[in-house]
């Protein structure tokens, strides 16, 4: 059930500030080296994380991940804290 | 000879605020309560006047990757950090007012790690893996202001398929108190996290807890009734939301037969807070 | 119902220029023999067919690092890595004409792990680890030209003490035989290293083998005598130099009662070479 | 027996390229910063695998560190490939 590739992308981003920063700034760029497949890849980039957890992606990456994640699955979106970063809903940035 | 002189388990996100967040008003109250009855806690086992605590919990995939997952792994040198992670979760967040570095109880670590592997069990070893708040929080809330005892974390590995069994976890607590019973330290001994949350680690079930299943380890822990617990599988554990209990069945291996007292038991729809401390011989 | 088609053990140091480096034209010579025998075991292994390859091996510190150091772990997953290091060692750096990525054999690989978690085992996971030359070596020799099979890499932690005990490797070995026995696959195992070199790990005593010993255990694994085997402490592998015989006493366990036979054994001052099949059933 | 200040600076100078050529440039320097006692450090900036070895360092780590193991026994010191590094005693050089 888990998936690896999924995985390894999440704790990435969880670790890796740059990569992160590449990421906000340009998801499908950032990820376009991963070895993903087409469902996988269009959840990162919308930040779908409840769809990347189905997909076998573990529930504490995909609520950790700093500012991607759902950090305490509020179902927070990618999309948003981008536009928003000091967005109420994401606990973590009050 | 060596003794446990204390034995406790408790939920280890103690943070207000992100109960607050997470479950408004109640979700405060509860989790200001575990803290109050864990601080509780700290005063006997302050009392104790151990000269080490091991702490079993759990990683978060905060200290490993995926280049090597361990089933069980102990935690030596002389020191250990505590997580730094920019961006840090809340609840990690909370305990940036700690020491960033603290002692390990090297002989008493490397006598489980040695004695371990000598016993067949097949214990990795880190130098290196800090600890997150599911070490932390719960020494923080258990002894506020006082001194850290040198320390012995143990990881269990409680989220990544394939896990240890409820078993085999029991047995390696068993290893623990021989180890313990072997050597001249008067110890202290805590496993943490749970209750029941996040059933099968899915998203679209956190929120949800199974209070029957809880009450129903509980009440084994209570009568000191360890053969059920150690039947748990895999499956029961991977539905209830359960996984975090594998780290209380080690604290349950090392101090069987004696009974639970529960100190502190909320139920809060994210999750079941509880603090339960064992009556020694 | 799986069966174990091709059992063999060897040398994984396999580079006629190192040895001439360390120890003249004799070292070119025996290291050459020494991969002819193993290229001659590789013949029968190519004509067994198998699905899989079982490579038990140790890490040189290279795959793993002190954050997490296993005892027993699986590498899990769809492919591995051969080691890329810049500045590699000269026997790691022969492999570079060797294909970077390999084939594993998940479902075997799945079920040593899952299996053994079930059982009592406490294997670490691994999705990451590469494969040095303590696996490709060999891999290397054996096949020569041929495709390399789906492999399932285990690493044993023969170095950084404490390591698994030899009876340990061995019921590992036994369960391996379990699980491939409930399978649908005809498997190949081979394990790597040895024979003795770098007693006590000590610099100063590089240079410096055992043959006593090693005729010692080649004897009793030519009668299949594995009991004495069992009682091998850490002690005496370590005065001997005999660390990687922990990844044999796990294909040991695999086999047994299974008798060896002796492909080649030749003497180096640094270290001796071997190479050996098992007759199985 | 073991030491894990030695066996970590080893471990991060086999795997860190740049610390390496910060430690080969200028070695007391490169490890300013490393908890070891006067002895390791001595031995470090020597490049006295010997020693090191004999404190705790594990033998397939002061072997193998590129430039500055001694891979193969040969008690290959630093300043030698320092000032000769294609020394013909390291065969890795060759
Ligand atoms: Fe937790
Ligand atoms: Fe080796």
């Amino acid at each position: 059930m888990s998936r690896y590739a999924i995985n390894s992308l999440l704790y990435h981003l969880k670790k890796d500030a740059a990569l992160r920063a590449r990421f906000l700034a340009d998801p499908e760029a950032a990820i376009a080296g991963a070895d993903l497949t087409d469902a996988e890849r269009a959840a990162f980039v919308a930040g779908d994380m409840r769809t990347l957890n189905e997909l076998g992606g573990y529930l504490h990456l995909v609520m950790s991940v700093p500012r991607i994640g759902t950090h305490g699955g509020q179902g927070l979106h990618l999309r948003e804290p981008l536009e928003s970063p000091t967005d109420s809903r994401n606990p973590r940035e009050e | 000879m060596g003794r446990i002189v204390f034995a406790g388990a408790m939920s280890h996100v103690l943070d207000p605020d992100y109960y607050q967040a997470a479950c408004g008003d109640v979700g405060r109250q509860k989790v200001t309560a575990v803290m109050a009855a864990i601080a509780a806690m700290g005063e006997r086992f302050a009392a104790a006047e151990a000269d080490a605590l091991v702490v079993i919990a759990d990683d978060h995939m905060n200290a490993f990757s995926f280049n090597c997952v361990p089933a069980i792994c102990v935690r030596i040198g002389r020191t250990v950090q505590r997580l730094i992670q920019a961006e840090a979760e809340a609840f990690d967040k909370v305990l940036e007012h700690m020491p960033v570095e603290y002692p390990l109880h090297e002989p008493l670590a490397t006598g489980i790690l040695e004695q371990g592997l000598r016993s067949g069990f097949d214990l990795a070893m880190s130098w290196e893996a800090p600890v997150d708040h599911a070490f932390l929080s719960p020494v923080n809330t258990l002894l506020g202001a006082r001194p850290v005892p040198p320390l012995v974390p143990i990881f269990v590995n409680a989220f990544i398929a394939p896990q240890p069994t409820a078993r085999r976890c029991f047995q390696f607590g068993q290893h623990v108190a021989r180890v313990v019973a072997g050597g001249p330290w008067n110890v202290g001994i805590i496993a943490t996290g749970g209750l029941s949350h996040f059933p099968e680690l899915l998203l679209s079930r956190v929120g949800e807890t199974d209070t029957v299943f809880d009450r129903k380890l509980i009440h084994w822990m209570e009568q000191g009734e360890h053969e059920p617990l150690l039947d748990l599988t895999a499956d029961e554990l991977h539905k209830t939301g359960s996984h975090e209990f594998l780290n209380w069945m080690v604290l349950l291996g090392a101090v069987t037969p004696a009974r639970a007292e529960v100190r502190y038991f909320g139920e809060l729809p994210r999750i079941n807070l509880a603090a339960v401390e064992w009556r020694l011989a």
